[in-house]
């Protein structure tokens, strides 16, 4: 079955190119929702399959490599185009096949009647496509394939209904934004990939892993690689100077937001870290540099996540400061504790999307919580299934949030130290507040939509089914990765699973500083506390008595200002960069250098040789004595010459 | 041969000369200015002759009676040229005579 | 030498095509438009003949057909083809039909004029990259001035007539001075070889052994010709004018194939002939290439006139190449190789599609468009295509050209400076921003404008003839390269050794 | 030297342009149909000359005691006269039609000015070479003022006349000086003896009162001034023959006199003279013909300019040079015709339509005529692919092998301003429409002129062997 894996990509593909081509007329909305979701479907499977085999093959012959064709191979430079099929691949594989089936299925329900059926379902195909070559690729090039890929189709995807407003702009502003900050980053991952074939003299995986292992390379160089990569990185993911395309993302449908900006996509920069995790861990100031912004992100996106009242805007910040927890885990080195919260964020993040979308999609494309209220008896498996779901991001034991997350939180507090653990659990204090602000203001409480020409319905079958089973994902998810303290060492199947890939970076890293079960379990009981009472006093804020918000934002209204509006972050960087360069690219080059400064000298000599010639004529004055006068002048000239050079 | 030592000769010839073309370039009659030229070929003549003499070949000489009826000939068709241009502008002063320029 | 003649035959099937043209009677505008694109076929179907006879692994000249023409001068017709030189002959014989069937509604005054150019600009344009004697590259290299000049002249625009007199003086002045050095080098070589001689191979081992203060003359001379053509930053400001003004074909040829003589006269000329100024002057060289990559992109980020705007991103493209060139490592010659093929493909896509929207609504400013995506869907899908190749999207052509280029000149020993590969990738980051927002600005959003309700119909057949042709070439370069760049390998090495014997070892 | 009968036989392209012009004074008197019969004998006898000098061009002797030689150099030059005094006769068919009254005097004088050009080329003594010159001269002066009614043709002629003659005098006493110094008028003991007389300061004196008449002749800037008034002022294909095969006459005067320097690589005492004049003229010819809007005086401006790129021969002082300028001084010859007979023909009912935007439209006119104009205007901007361009190339190869460099440079600076006003001419005709429209009738045997110099340009230009290996085996 591995050597099947490259249909995984194939059959997107085909998805797309059918879809894509012959959308428009096949018409039928049924016939292309099907095609869209059986290539995924079947992608899964043989994912699935080859998984499976992995399991049973021995440790040391689970990773192995599937060649196609070489794609680029001049000078020294040789570049094959080839998938490398190995535990971290499967993982990330099963996560965006799986997730993406589900969110394909919903899809067919939630994008019914829009005039670009067709089209959707060709762009969602063609990320899938792009995005199983970022996971399955075995060199740097392909995973850059799929990495610009998936950033085309973010920006075709959020920009899909090209004629709407967003906000201030429009839709495809939003994209266009989208694509240029994420390029911003791909231009650090090139030149990390070109620091990385001159130190290595490869591009392919396995050889640059091993060299990086094996023969002494300059600390520095290391540590330029990771910083490029990281630069890379956060511009995907989203991460503190590159975080600002996310929440313009939410222009988009909502499962492109689910798919897309919740599970698959702004986890590839999570997944390339792990993936290079010899080169980071062999940096280690870059290591505390990534904890570090990744905490901060965190913290950040918690705090603005607090006061925005579109509910997508809400899971955006929330995604932005979960990719920080995922960040601060690779940055302290708990790489496999990073990947486990990539499974586990998918499912219940893209659950908490898609029950946003089923919630907009009763309430008539209406986004703003402060109008929602009472719902729960509209629509009571979206509000089951968005319940479980708030419960496992918030932390809440014996979901898989609360796995993933302590599990970040030890390892910050083992190898990053005390502040790290703080501040981590202040924002999961944080997260469990705003999601459950989140909840009550929309199911509970009073209804404050009016009520004629809005009637709130329970979404169909076909929206609320993979509602379910994500919601059955997110509570099961967290059994695979069960800490050890309780459990002993074998309980974390999902690290053991994902050890084999970072046994060279963790002999790299001085971990695990020895610390007793004790600290553990009291620091644990303490976070959960801490979470759970910031979801009582959110429950008891935002159910009964609203106006204790109104007065704390009132009392600090500076610093509700401050949060409504982003710390100002769009503002400083539209002021800083973008209109600088706009403004002084069309003042200045265009205008003044291009078409006064070298233009001007061009047609300068023009009209300099024009005029002259203007002046010279002059001399012909007409009268044959002024000729011969000259005459003799040129005569008297070279009479003198003569005499001088005798 | 003469007495008189050839520099004589050249240095009158010379003289002659910068007067024939002193007159080309102030007279503004057409004719005189004719006339101007007439002069300097003369002057050339002179040193010619002079050479001739004092060489002792003839080739001097015969060249002499070359110039002299080119001059002649010259002469005829310049006069008719002035002739026609007088017919025409009713003036022969070369300042009038200026249509085109620059 | 094997006295093979393919080469003359596809010189000579435009010659007699453009002369047989003229018998043609003015009215039979369609027959001449046929007659036109069954010539270039002719010589597309020759050069192809051509590719598959030659044999990629031997990096000498093949199909050298030589006959003394200027016994007097010791100048002979001597045509070769290598692997670079071959690939750009296949670019122009692409390219023409391409151009001649997109202009069919275009131009309709004096059509015979047009054909007759157009074949006399391929005769030009083929025999700059066959000729293998460098005073017969001279007078392909000014001839091809002649019909470039009428092209923009006669089917111009507005200012038609400053734009081409621009275009005509400018490269005429870099093009003399190299006439200067061309003269002065055979000059040289007579003194050093005993006889008089313009043959380049003769010259390859001639040029190296000028001492060294006036072979930087001659490379200053031969450079500034080429940079002209290319054009390279401050010489550039003839583009946009003769971009805007010349009629769509004008601009597909003039930037497919003729800013590629620059780039290639670099390569043939600059590079082998005077390999110790080229390694002096390549920093130099390079910072002027980066410029012009960023400045390019910068400036038209601001344009109002999407042709303008594509004018300036070829100075954008063109700088990459430059850059590639003279970083001086097998993987940037021959990404800069591969990337003149794209910026013709992806550029000359990007012109015939303002062409398409220009002979319906005779309006290229961007703001008299909006919102087209509604009427016009598939002219929307196949701009976005040429759009993302020409700013460089994997699994199309444009990256392949810029990720060798860049990867090449970061480790390049010429250069050995990070810093040039850093700014010349920030290029990336504006190529994005300034494609996509004209691309915003036209096709999404709503339709402001009502006129284009009833003037835009999407596109018609023969427009989509033209079209895909390129588009399999742009997804075959950007899918599975090494076609491409098997057959330009031998070439490159060859001369990266003819320049490293003379300088530094090229090959680390 | 052979002094027995057959002497004269040699000399024959000269007797038989002699016995035409007596011919042709005949036909003049007793024939009421002269106006037909001339025209066609002339170009008769100027055919015959041109290839009979052709035809035995290697039969190469000094005659009648080293006054004049026959065959070598010389034929070439009879060759470019001939042919250019046939191109220019069968132009001015229809052209003088123009003027009603017939003057039968036209191609006689174009005939004896020939002749004049003939003797001045194949001159062996400095008398010779006075006499020749003073004939072609004189006929030019008459020529120049054909058309007595009009004053312009009057102002041309008196003014070419007066600055002529003025020049004639420094000539003649630049000759007495050089005789003075050598005690010969001989230029075979001029050449063999060069070095020595370099030394006395009176022959330098005189050969550069000599030159100084002769750069007149070739219109070289100090000396220019009379020839855009001239070429202005008299009939244009007056003007196409004076501005052509007399400058041609000049320039072989100056290759006899320095052939010590070309033929015996003496040192070049003369080149920075030369080098100084075409600088000037070169820059000062393109120059002032870019602010030109009538299109003559915009060809003699050009005219100026393409004697400065030929005079860099002359101071470049090679073998090689001198085959550069024949080549170039039959290129240009032909350019020049060409482009004048299609001015005379645009030029319309009275002369006045020589103005450039007369020219406007032109290619929807007559195709016919705008094609050969705008390749003349190519082939004088020195566009590669014709005549004009090989003639720089040549001139520019003699000026770089003899270390002239800055010259070739100034040469290409200064083509590249000529050709702003040459293309200028191609856009007005092609790319601007007709402005006022006016019916062009165009004579038949104008248009075979034109044709004909069109193909001589292109054969020049594609195989520009076949004149140069003639001239290369000559100068050896």
């Amino acid at each position: 079955m591995i050597n099947l894996i490259y249909l995984t990509t194939l059959l997107p593909l085909l998805g797309f190119l059918i879809n894509g081509l012959f959308g428009r007329k096949i018409k039928n909305e049924k016939v292309i929702g099907l095609i869209g979701s059986a290539t995924i479907g079947i992608s899964f499977l043989i994912v699935l399959g080859a998984f499976i085999q992995t399991l049973g093959l021995p440790i040391e012959e689970r990773s192995n490599t599937v060649n196609l064709f070489p794609w680029l191979n001049v000078g020294g430079l040789q570049i094959k185009f080839a998938y490398l099929v190995d535990q971290l691949s499967l993982t990330m594989s099963l996560i965006v096949t799986g997730v993406g089936f589900l969110i394909h299925v919903y899809s067919i329900g939630y994008m019914r009647g829009d005039k670009g059926f067709w089209r959707f379902f060709a762009y969602l195909n063609l990320f899938i496509f792009a995005m199983m070559n970022l996971v399955l690729g075995d060199n740097f090039v392909v995973l850059f394939l799929g990495w610009e890929g998936v950033g085309l189709c973010s920006y075709l995807l959020i920009g899909f209904w090209y004629d709407r407003k967003f906000e201030k702009g429009t839709t495809s502003q939003a994209a266009k934004k989208a694509f240029v900050v994420n390029r911003i980053g791909d231009f650090g991952f090139l030149l990390g990939m070109f620091l990385i074939f001159m130190t290595f003299d490869s591009l392919n995986f396995k050889e640059v892993f091993a060299r990086a292992a094996s023969f002494p390379v300059a600390e520095s160089t290391f540590g330029l690689i990771a910083l490029f990569l990281f630069i890379g990185a956060t511009g995907k993911s989203a991460q503190i100077p590159l975080f600002v395309w996310l929440p313009d993302a939410m222009a988009g449908p909502t499962p492109v937001s689910a798919l897309i900006h919740a599970a698959t996509m702004v986890t590839a920069g999570v997944y390339m870290v792990s993936r290079a995790s010899i080169i980071f861990a062999s940096a280690p100031v870059i290591m505390t540099v990534v904890a570090v912004v990744g905490l901060l992100t965190a913290l950040m996106a918690a705090s603005i996540g607090l006061v925005q009242n579109d509910i997508k805007k809400v899971l955006a910040y929330s995604t932005v400061s979960q990719l920080g927890y995922m960040f601060l885990a690779a940055g302290v080195g708990a790489f496999s504790a990073s990947i486990f919260h990539v499974m586990t964020h998918a499912f219940f993040k893209a659950l908490l999307f898609l029950g946003a979308g089923s919630v907009i999609h009763g309430m008539y494309d209406e986004q703003n919580i402060q109008k929602y209220g009472g719902l729960k008896k509209y629509m009571p498996k979206t509000f089951l299934t968005f319940f479980i779901a708030t419960l496992a991001i918030s932390g809440v034991p014996g979901l898989s949030g609360f796995f993933s997350k302590d599990e970040i939180l030890w390892s910050a507090y083992a190898n990053g130290g005390f502040v790290f653990w703080l501040i981590g659990a202040i924002t999961a204090m944080l997260t469990a507040f705003y999601m459950f602000r989140l909840v009550s203001l929309t199911f509970y409480g009073k209804e404050r939509f009016d009520h004629h020409n809005v009637h709130p319905h329970e979404s169909p079958a076909l929206m609320t089914v993979p509602l379910i089973i994500l919601a059955v994902l997110s509570v099961v998810g967290g059994y695979i990765g069960l800490p050890k303290v309780f459990f002993g060492e074998h309980g974390n199947l999902f690290e053991g699973w994902l050890e084999p890939i970072y046994a060279p970076a963790m002999n790299k890293l001085s971990l695990y500083g020895e610390h007793t079960h004790l600290e553990e379990i009291l620091l644990m009981t303490v976070s959960v506390a801490a979470a759970l009472s910031a979801i009582f006093f959110a429950l008891h804020v935002y159910r009964k008595n609203p106006q204790i918000a109104e007065n704390i934002s009132n009392k600090f209204k500076g610093f509700y200002n401050l949060l409504l509006n982003k710390y100002f972050v769009d503002e400083a960087y539209e002021a800083a960069v973008v209109q600088p360069i706009q403004k002084g690219s069309e003042k200045f080059l265009w205008k003044i250098f291009d078409v006064k400064f070298i233009d001007g000298i061009v047609n300068g000599v023009a009209s300099l040789v024009e005029n002259s010639s203007g002046v010279i004529r002059k001399i012909q004055t007409g009268i044959a004595q002024s000729y011969a006068l000259i005459m003799m002048a040129g005569i008297a000239l070279v009479l003198l010459w003569l005499i001088l050079s005798l | 041969m003469s007495l008189i030592p050839m520099e004589y000769y050249l240095i009158l010839s010379a003289f002659m000369f910068c007067v024939g073309v002193a007159g080309v370039l102030i007279r503004r009659n057409a004719i005189v200015v004719f006339m101007c030229i007439e002069l300097m070929l003369n002057s050339a003549n002179l040193t010619l002759v002079t050479f001739s003499s004092y060489l002792g070949n003839s080739i001097g000489q015969v060249f002499v009676f070359f110039v002299m009826t080119v001059a002649a000939a010259e002469a005829a068709v310049g006069l008719a040229i002035i002739i026609a241009i007088f017919r025409n502008k009713k003036t022969v002063n070369i300042d009038e005579i200026n249509i085109f320029k620059w | 030498m094997d006295q093979n003649l393919l080469l003359t035959y596809l010189l000579l099937t435009p010659i007699i095509g453009s002369v047989l043209v003229l018998f043609f009677k003015q009215e039979q505008k369609q027959l001449i438009r046929w007659f036109g694109l069954a010539i270039s076929l002719i010589a597309f179907v020759i050069s192809l003949i051509i590719y598959f006879g030659f044999d990629q692994t031997n990096s000498q000249f093949q199909f050298i057909h030589q006959v003394t023409w200027i016994k007097s001068l010791n100048i002979s017709y001597h045509v070769g083809v290598d692997g670079i030189s071959l690939l750009l002959v296949l670019l122009t014989t692409f390219l023409t039909p391409l151009t001649l069937l997109s202009t069919w509604k275009a131009i309709e005054k004096n059509v015979k004029m047009f054909t007759f150019s157009m074949l006399f600009l391929e005769v030009g344009m083929l025999g700059v990259f066959i000729s293998l004697d460098i005073f017969l590259f001279y007078i392909f290299w000014e001839a091809m001035l002649i019909p470039m000049y009428f092209i923009i002249g006669i089917w111009g625009g507005e200012r038609k007539i400053y734009a081409a007199v621009k275009f005509f003086i400018f490269t005429m002045f870099g093009s003399l001075l190299m006439l200067v050095a061309i003269i002065w080098l055979a000059v040289y070589a007579s003194s050093l070889l005993g006889h008089f001689t313009t043959n380049l191979i003769e010259l390859y081992k001639v040029g190296p052994t000028i001492p060294h203060e006036i072979q930087s003359w001659m490379f200053g001379a031969f450079f500034l010709s080429f940079a002209i053509k290319v054009p390279l930053f401050p010489l550039h400001t003839w583009l946009p004018d003769a971009h805007v003004e010349a009629p769509t074909a004008g601009s597909v040829i003039l930037a497919g194939v003729l800013l590629k003589m620059g780039t290639y006269g670099l390569i043939r000329f600059c590079l082998p002939l005077f390999p110790q100024s080229a390694v002096n002057f390549a920093p130099v060289i390079s910072v002027l290439a980066v410029i012009g990559i960023i400045y390019g992109a910068l400036v038209s980020m601001v344009q109002t006139d999407m042709k303008k705007l594509v004018a300036y991103s070829s100075v954008s493209h063109l700088g990459f190449v430059v850059l590639g060139i003279f970083a001086m490592t097998v993987e940037s010659v021959q990404g800069a190789v591969i990337q003149m093929v794209n910026h013709g493909l992806s550029t000359g896509a990007l012109f015939l599609l303002v062409g398409v929207l220009y002979e319906r609504t005779h309006h290229r400013e961007i703001s008299f468009y909006g919102g087209i995506a509604k009427l016009v869907p598939l002219y929307s899908t196949v701009l976005m295509i040429a759009m993302l190749s020409s700013i460089g999207l994997p699994g199309l052509n444009g990256f392949i050209g810029e990720f060798l280029i860049l990867i090449g000149s970061f480790k390049s020993a010429v250069l050995n400076s990070w810093w040039f590969t850093i700014f010349a990738a920030s290029g990336v980051i504006f190529a994005a921003v300034y494609m996509l927002w004209m691309y915003q600005r036209v096709v999404f959003g709503e339709v402001k404008n009502e006129e284009l309700k009833h003037e835009l119909t999407d596109m018609n057949l023969r427009e989509m003839i033209v079209i895909v042709p390129i588009f399999i070439f742009i997804i075959w370069i950007g899918v599975y390269p090494s076609t491409f760049l098997k057959l330009t390998e031998a070439s490159t090495q060859s001369i990266l050794q003819q320049v490293g014997s003379y300088t530094i070892n090229l090959f680390k | 030297m052979p002094l027995n009968n057959y002497e004269y036989f040699l000399l024959m392209p000269q007797i038989i342009i002699g016995v035409g012009i007596v011919l042709s004074v005949l036909i003049e008197i007793y024939t009421k149909k002269s106006e037909q019969i001339l025209p066609w004998f002339s170009i008769a006898i100027f055919f015959a000359t041109a290839f009979y000098s052709v035809f035995n061009i290697n039969q190469n002797f000094v005659l009648f005691g080293g006054m004049i030689e026959v065959g070598g150099k010389p034929a070439i030059f009879n060759f470019i006269f001939n042919i250019g005094a046939a191109l220019v006769v069968l132009s001015s068919i229809d052209y003088l039609k123009k003027y009603g009254t017939y003057f039968g005097e036209y191609y006689i004088l174009i005939q004896s000015s020939v002749l004049g050009m003939m003797v001045m080329s194949g001159a062996k003594d400095i008398l010779m070479i006075f006499m020749g010159l003073e004939l072609m001269s004189i006929c030019f002066y008459v020529l120049a003022g054909i058309n007595r009614k009009k004053f312009s043709a009057n102002e041309a002629s008196l003014k070419y006349f007066l600055l002529g003659a003025f020049t004639t005098g420094f000539i003649v006493y630049g000759i007495a000086l050089i005789y003075g110094a050598t005690g010969t008028t001989s230029i075979q003991n001029l050449v063999e003896n060069f070095v020595g007389y370099s030394s006395n300061i009176i022959f330098i004196l005189g050969m550069i009162l000599f030159l100084i008449g002769f750069s007149f002749k070739i219109a070289t800037v100090p000396f220019h001034m009379w020839v855009p008034d001239v070429y202005q002022g008299s009939a244009t294909t007056v003007t196409s023959l004076m501005s052509t095969t007399g400058k041609a006459a000049a320039f072989s005067v100056l290759i006899i006199i320095l052939s010590a320097v070309f033929s015996f690589n003496a040192p070049n005492v003369f080149s920075p003279y030369f080098a100084t004049i075409s600088a000037l003229s070169m820059l000062f010819g393109s120059i002032v013909a870019i602010s030109q809007n009538n299109l003559k005086r915009m060809l003699a401006y050009s005219s100026i300019a393409h004697a400065g790129y030929m005079a860099i021969g002359l101071a470049a002082g090679n073998i090689f040079s001198v085959a550069g300028i024949i080549f170039y001084l039959a290129a240009y010859a032909f350019m020049n015709i060409g482009a004048f007979t299609v001015i005379s023909i645009v030029e319309g009912e009275n002369d006045s339509r020589t103005d450039l935007n007369s020219f406007a439209g032109l290619n929807a006119k007559s195709p016919i005529l705008a094609a050969t104009m705008a390749l003349f205007m190519f082939a004088l901007a020195g566009i590669p692919p014709l005549a004009g361009f090989f003639g720089k190339y040549y001139v520019f190869i003699a000026a770089i092998q003899s270390k002239l460099t800055w010259l070739a440079i100034l040469g290409v600076l200064s083509s590249v301003i000529s050709v702003y006003f040459y293309i200028r001419v191609v856009v007005f005709m092609y790319f601007k429409d007709a402005t006022e429209d006016f019916k062009i009738n165009i004579s038949p045997y104008s248009l075979i002129a034109v044709v004909i110099t069109a193909l001589l340009i292109l054969v020049f230009g594609i195989l520009p062997d076949t004149l140069m290996n003639v001239i290369t085996s000559v100068l050896h």
